[in-house]
């Protein structure tokens, strides 16, 4: 819906004001905020009509005014007319709101990527660059930044309000949600999903800092080893180079390149490798299992956590050539495992 | 007393002289007596009190958890109780809310005293059955109550895995079993309505002349007797998951937590229609008796319902949006929603219409009635905003959500039932309600409610999650709006406790059909005999035929008693 | 939609009605007449429709658990097909044909109570009674195999025999341990499945025990034949979920295994 | 029991009351053709698990349980010479349970279809 842009910013500052209303602090946010503005115009509407009906029937067929009733059977065209009317509003309102769940639920192909834990009670952020983050997440304004989240125990819910964003956090498998925040400034961060006695203390702030304030702080918070460094270490010390390393003779695939490739696996199908699958054949590595080997991987079910698991996949992101492969018999020093400046922390 | 209805009176009410009417000498009420006579009843009437009478207890249980949930959040800090504790408060304010009163409510007190009677039968099918379904009901509500005093639950009302099953040391199972059992007692309710209503109408009485009310507890049926044994199989499983932990709902162990929530969602998405499709019935009825005026458009009320129920079973996914069912899933359900929504939409303007060229009164139950109108519109298109995908994101797990089910739960089934209770009360009774305390308290409830839950709309856009014992600061002024709110409608719900109470003894004798109504129930006497009626009714006249009435009126010589 | 519409009695009834009353002359209806229906034949027919909408019930409560099965035999087809090749088919098999041939005697049953013979009832009636119970004595005997190789879910259960088959003379190809891990799940549900059928034949063998008694005092031979009917209802409905567990749980991917 | 006071006080003709759907009796041969039938598909069932047929085993198993659910329906219990209204109950109970199914398995489907 267009709103002339002045009315618009008038009507949300003055609402905004008067603390009825959460900042607009996301692009999403004009959006969903529209979508919400036509509904609320829709109820008004609807309960004016209806109200109107029942206050104008009840003042002018009152009993003193109206003593004898008189007898109506129905009439189809105006039941056709409330059948219809109502069903196409709702209809208008089901493509509004799946081309704004899209959008939600869509990230640009340049976003960056972040990894959020969730556990009873603490969200863990982890960036590539290693940066740790407990109850709270750095982001820099005016770039998409995708999230990508998994639960350690139960269901949690990642709730930006002035984003108008929010995912379910679940155990067991990956889920994302997007954001390109606009405004500079510290925002609620809740956990919406019911997980147990600390639910209402799970909570945390968002802080949205300029590109340069964001580089600072980056800088600044940086342990020294990036995800996929620490992925290095865990790949070495968990013995998964015994098997994976590029090797001619090696019982496991090479997993250089594999990140963003096609794989077809030993029963026909095809799969796109991503992080949900990376993950998922380190823990369940005989449910796909790749065409030309034998399913002799064992799992890592219980032994890594999902921090290690994120590290792993990071790492294994980070694998283009066998060369690299080969590095990892040393752990290496590096610094070209990963990058860690965010404007290098584009997707493949 | 007047035989013409037709005076130019602020009231239809035709209550007989009050200085010689007595009660009728022989009524289900007096018939037999001893505390024995009513615990093994088999009288649908008895049974219908048993139930009000038990609901009404856990009603207050329900509402008294309600008042400190509100009290705890009358401040942002958490002070009032701990965490856990608050926990358990809504967690048990939301199953006894809904299993325990509102799925219930009106089906199992209105309906079982009314339905045999609107369709000319002496009794529901199966009496005895009948009698279980309030035992089983009862144990129910012993073993939430054990629940209760053991330490209680803290699952919330939607007992979400792997959190109930893995992660919380309460008593889960015991409340698990309680639902199990009471969700017994509504299929047996659901499966006598269906038999009673196809087998046992009285000749004449087809099927598009039973009053709306029977419609839509038919329609509210199938939906019990369908839907209720999967929620069963879900707490069974839940409570196997919790015993010896096998995954089936574990993720670690290759479960899929979602399926809880399909199973879960399939049986209580139909049930919000459970809760409301009974109450819609009774505002057919008292629309159209104070209207004196046909129900606009009988066929399309009466097929509306079915087509709630039906629908109703599309759509459960819409509570599961964003936790991760598939894309294409969440475009089908939400699409479902929508149409789901338009049968709704139907009634609601059916009933506006009812009201044209009517000879309208203003007594309680067509006050609540209003309200329930307003209130239900309102919570049925908040629920159009969330079944609309892209805004659900922003809103799910809310206090816009919480908002939502309350204005169609307690602004529309309750206000719906208290409808019910008040335009009934003569009949069950045999006594009045007070009218002038009665609407008082009725615009109390009204203004109470919106109080309460209007700015949890506010507070849910803002971004105030549900089931939070403590919140930000920013949120405090709306808050203790709703905490005010909610203690006028506390006045607002126990004034009604307190005045029917009194009615029992001091109220008006009420005559047969004070309200002039139509329907089969109010022919005979009130309270009625056990066995209904002496002679088997023939119908020849339709539902909410107020012409029929009038001459039958100026035939007969009214006696009661 | 015809017969819905029309009262099931308007008709008949009609002429009776102005005189009715409430007080019924006992010599005119049967002892099992209930006051508040009209005629047996409506008392009859509410009885056989409120046991089909029990049955809808049932449907539905063991669908939740189909629905479960369905998913994890896709998700883990290799864990299910091994755990179900642990399964004895033959006795299986046997235990279908038993409960086919209590369903058999069950119906016989009815019949016998719709022509009166009440020796022939009775008789059927203790013979449902004795195949049920044999059925249910070859179960106990296959969750006793079970509970000796260690396949009942819970802290003692044990995939060794499905990692490691060789070792216990089981033709079959070992299962990596992750997908071994899933033969938990597949008999999680083959107790749950299993379980809650065995526990809907001991219901129904409970109140054959009571039919029999009474059917032996001559009450079913009289032409009040609905308690046995609806009964029947009940034991073919139990008798219907096994005709599906057996081949879902016991008979997949059987050719592969030898 | 003969001797049971109320068992031959009335002979309840309206057992088969001619105004109604009769009441039909199913013979113990028909049953008999039944049983038989039914022992035979499960043998039958037995038999195709053992031949691989690929993909068509499980389906040929459950329409051969499906179709001996049908005679059972049919013919045990009678469904066969029932009223409508019993049929369509049974139908709906069906379908209310084919609803359960395919639309959470489609679900579970579409979930790895990604965006879509
Ligand atoms: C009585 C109970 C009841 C009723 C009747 C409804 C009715 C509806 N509900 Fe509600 N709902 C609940 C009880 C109920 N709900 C509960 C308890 C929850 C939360 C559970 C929990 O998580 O704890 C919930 C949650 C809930 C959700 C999930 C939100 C989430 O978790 O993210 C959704 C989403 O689609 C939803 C939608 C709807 C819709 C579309 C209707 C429709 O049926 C409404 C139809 C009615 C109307 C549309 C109004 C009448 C229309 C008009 C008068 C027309 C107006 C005129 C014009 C259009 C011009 N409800
Ligand atoms: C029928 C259903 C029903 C009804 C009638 C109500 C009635 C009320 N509810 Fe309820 N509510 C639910 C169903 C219902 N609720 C459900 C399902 C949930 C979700 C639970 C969950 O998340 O799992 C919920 C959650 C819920 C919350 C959210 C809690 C949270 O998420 O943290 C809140 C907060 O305000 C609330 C408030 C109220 C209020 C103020 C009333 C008022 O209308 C109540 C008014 C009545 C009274 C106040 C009683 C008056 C009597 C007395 C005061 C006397 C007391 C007697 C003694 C002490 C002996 N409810
Ligand atoms: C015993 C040898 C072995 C070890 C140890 C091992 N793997 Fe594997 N891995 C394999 C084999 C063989 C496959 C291919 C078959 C399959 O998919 O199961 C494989 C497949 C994979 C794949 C899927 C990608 C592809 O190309 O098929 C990933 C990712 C992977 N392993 C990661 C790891 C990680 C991380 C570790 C250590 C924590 C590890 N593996 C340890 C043998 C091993
Ligand atoms: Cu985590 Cu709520
Ligand atoms: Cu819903």
């Amino acid at each position: 819906m267009h709103i002339s842009p002045v009315l618009w910013q008038f009507l949300v500052k003055w609402l905004h004001a008067s603390a009825l209303f959460p900042a607009e602090a996301s692009t999403i946010a004009p959006y969903t905020d529209a979508l919400y503005f036509f509904l609320l115009l829709i109820t008004v509407i609807g309960l004016v009509l209806v109200g109107a009906l029942i206050f104008g029937f009840s003042i002018r067929y009152r009993r003193q005014r109206n003593p004898v009733a008189t007898q109506v059977e129905g009439s189809t065209l105006l039941e056709a007319t409330w059948t219809i009317i109502p069903l196409a509003i709702f209809l208008v309102v089901f493509v509004w709101g799946a081309v704004l769940y899209f959008r939600i639920y869509n990230p640009p192909a340049n976003s960056m990527n972040i990894y959020v834990i969730g556990k009873q009670w603490m969200w863990k952020a982890e960036h590539p660059g290693g940066q740790h983050e407990i109850n709270s997440l750095h982001v820099p304004t005016g770039r998409p930044v995708q999230l990508t989240m998994i639960s350690q125990d139960v269901f949690h819910s990642f709730s930006i309000p002035e984003f108008r964003v929010k995912r379910e956090v679940v155990p067991g498998r990956y889920s994302t949600v997007w954001f390109n925040a606009t405004t500079p400034g510290t925002y609620h961060l809740f956990c919406t999903q019911y997980c147990g006695t600390q639910h209402s203390g799970m909570i945390g702030e968002i802080v949205a800092l300029t590109p340069e304030d964001y580089e600072k702080w980056t800088q600044q918070s940086t342990s020294g080893m990036s995800l996929a460094q620490n992925g290095e270490r865990l790949f070495a010390s968990m013995g998964c180079n015994a098997c994976h390393n590029g090797t001619a003779a090696a019982r496991g695939p090479s997993l250089a390149g594999v990140y963003g490739s096609h794989l077809t696996l030993s029963n026909g199908s095809q799969v796109l490798v991503n992080e949900a699958y990376l993950r998922d054949s380190i823990l369940n590595p005989s449910q796909h299992v790749t065409a030309g080997f034998a399913p002799i991987m064992p799992t890592y079910q219980g032994q890594i956590s999902e921090d290690g698991l994120i590290d792993l996949v990071e790492y294994i992101k980070t694998l283009n050539s066998n060369y690299r492969v080969q590095q990892t018999y040393v752990t290496s020093q590096s610094n070209q495992a990963a990058p860690t400046t965010p404007s290098e922390m584009v997707k493949p | 007393m007047s035989t013409a209805p037709i005076a130019i009176s602020n009231t239809i009410v035709q209550l007989p002289d009050q200085t010689t009417a007595t009660l009728p000498k022989r009524n289900y009420i007096n018939a037999e007596s001893g505390m024995l006579s009513w615990l093994l009843t088999g009288d649908h009437k008895r049974i219908a009190m048993l139930y009000l009478a038990s609901i009404t207890f856990f009603f207050f249980i329900g509402g008294a958890f309600a008042g400190a949930i509100r009290l705890e959040l009358l401040t942002p800090q958490p002070d009032l109780v701990a965490s856990d504790t608050y926990n358990k408060m809504f967690s048990m304010h939301g199953i006894i809310m809904i299993f325990l009163f509102l799925v219930p409510s009106v089906p199992a007190t209105l309906g079982n005293f009314l339905i045999p009677i609107m369709i000319g039968a002496k009794d529901l099918a199966f009496p005895k059955i009948n009698l279980l379904s309030w035992y089983l009901y009862m144990i129910g509500g012993t073993l939430t109550l054990a629940a209760l005093v053991l330490g209680g639950v803290d699952t919330g009302w939607t007992f979400t895995t792997p959190l109930s099953t893995h992660y919380l040391n309460t008593h889960v199972i015991t409340a698990a079993s309680a639902i199990f059992v009471a969700g017994f007692a509504s299929i047996f309710t659901g499966l006598n309505f269906i038999v009673t209503i196809h087998r046992m109408r009285a000749p004449g009485m087809t099927w598009f002349r039973m009053p709306l009310f029977v419609w839509s507890n038919y329609a509210a049926s199938i939906l019990m007797v369908l839907g209720t044994p999967v929620l069963a199989i879900a707490l069974v499983l839940v409570a196997l998951e919790r015993t010896i932990g096998i995954g089936v709902f574990d993720p670690t162990k290759g479960g899929d937590p979602l399926l809880f929530q399909h199973l879960f969602w399939f049986y209580s998405h139909p049930a919000v229609y459970i809760m409301i499709l009974p109450g819609m019935g009774v505002i057919s009825e008292v629309i159209s008796t104070f209207s004196r005026k046909r129900v606009f458009g009988y066929t399309a009320v009466a097929f509306s319902s079915v087509a709630i129920a039906l629908f109703g079973f599309f759509v459960w996914a819409h509570h599961m949006f964003i936790m991760g069912v598939s894309n294409f899933s969440a475009l089908v359900f939400s699409l479902l929603t929508m149409l789901v929504a338009v049968p709704s939409a139907i009634k609601i303007f059916n009933w506006a219409f009812t009201l044209q060229k009517g000879s309208i009164t203003f007594e309680t139950p067509m006050l609540y009635a209003f309200a329930f109108i307003g209130l239900f519109t309102i919570g049925g298109l908040t629920g159009v905003f969330l079944g609309s995908l892209g805004l659900d994101i922003h809103l799910t797990e809310t206090y816009f959500i919480v908002a939502h089910f309350h204005y169609v739960m307690v602004g529309g089934m309750l206000m719906a039932f208290l409808a019910g209770i008040h335009f009934w009360w003569p009949k069950m009774t045999g006594r009045m309600y007070p009218e002038s305390v009665s609407k008082l308290s009725a615009i109390i409830s009204f203004i109470g409610f919106n109080l309460t839950f209007m700015p949890q709309f506010i507070l849910g856009y803002l971004g105030m999650p549900r089931r939070y014992h403590a919140y930000p600061a920013d949120f405090q002024v709306l808050n203790v709006l709703s905490t005010a709110g909610a203690t006028v409608l506390g006045v607002g719900f126990l004034m009604p406790l307190l005045y029917l109470g009194w009615s029992l003894k001091y109220g008006a004798i009420a005559g047969n059909n004070p309200w002039q109504a139509t329907g089969l129930e109010w022919q005979i006497q009130s309270p009625p005999l056990t066995e209904n009626f002496l002679v088997t009714p023939i119908v020849t006249q339709e539902a909410y035929d107020y012409e029929w009435l009038e001459k039958k009126t100026k035939q007969e010589v009214t006696t009661v008693g | 939609m015809d017969n819905l519409i029309a009262s099931p009695h308007a008709l008949e009834d009609q002429e009776l009605m102005p005189g009715e009353t409430v007080v019924h002359e006992p010599h005119t209806l049967l002892p099992q007449h209930r006051h508040h229906f009209e005629t047996e034949e409506q008392q009859r027919e509410a009885g056989s429709f409120g046991m089909w909408l029990f049955l809808l019930t049932e449907i539905m409560f063991f669908g939740g658990m189909f629905f479960a099965y369905l998913l994890y035999r896709n998700w883990y087809y290799p864990a299910f097909a091994v755990a179900s090749n642990q399964l004895n088919v033959p006795e299986g098999a046997i235990n279908t044909a038993i409960l086919i041939t209590s369903g058999f005697c069950m119906a016989l049953g009815v019949w016998a109570a719709e022509v009166r013979k009440k020796k022939f009832l009775v008789l059927m009636l203790v013979l449902t009674t004795v195949f049920g119970v044999a059925f249910l004595g070859v179960k106990v005997d296959e969750y006793h195999e079970k509970y000796e190789h260690h396949h009942i879910p819970g802290a003692s259960f044990s995939i060794a025999e499905f990692v490691n088959p060789a070792a216990y003379h089981i033709d079959e190809r070992p299962l990596s341990p992750d997908m071994a891990q899933h033969t938990q799940l597949f008999f999680f549900l083959y107790f749950a499945m299993t379980g809650m059928h065995a526990l809907h034949m001991i219901i129904g063998i409970g109140i054959l025990g009571w039919l029999i008694w009474r059917a032996n005092r001559g009450e079913f031979s009289t032409g009040y034949v609905a308690p046995i009917e609806n009964f029947g209802l009940y034991w073919h409905f139990v008798d219907i979920v096994w005709l599906f567990l057996f081949p879902l749980l016991y008979l997949i991917n059987r050719h592969l295994a030898h | 029991m003969a001797s049971n006071p109320h068992t031959d006080v009335h002979d309840p003709a309206n057992i088969t009351n001619p105004e109604h759907a009769e009441h039909h009796i199913v013979t113990p041969f028909q049953y008999g053709l039944v049983f038989l039938t039914l022992l035979v598909f499960t043998g039958i069932t037995v038999g195709a698990a053992y031949v691989n047929l690929g993909p068509m085993n499980p389906v040929i198993a459950l329409l051969i349980a499906s179709f001996k659910a049908v005679v059972v329906i049919l013919f045990f219990m009678h469904v066969r010479w029932q009223s409508r209204l019993i049929k369509m109950t049974i139908g709906a109970g069906f379908f209310t349970f084919l609803v359960l199914i395919t639309m959470t398995l489609s679900d579970y489907i579409s979930r790895a279809w990604g965006l879509w």
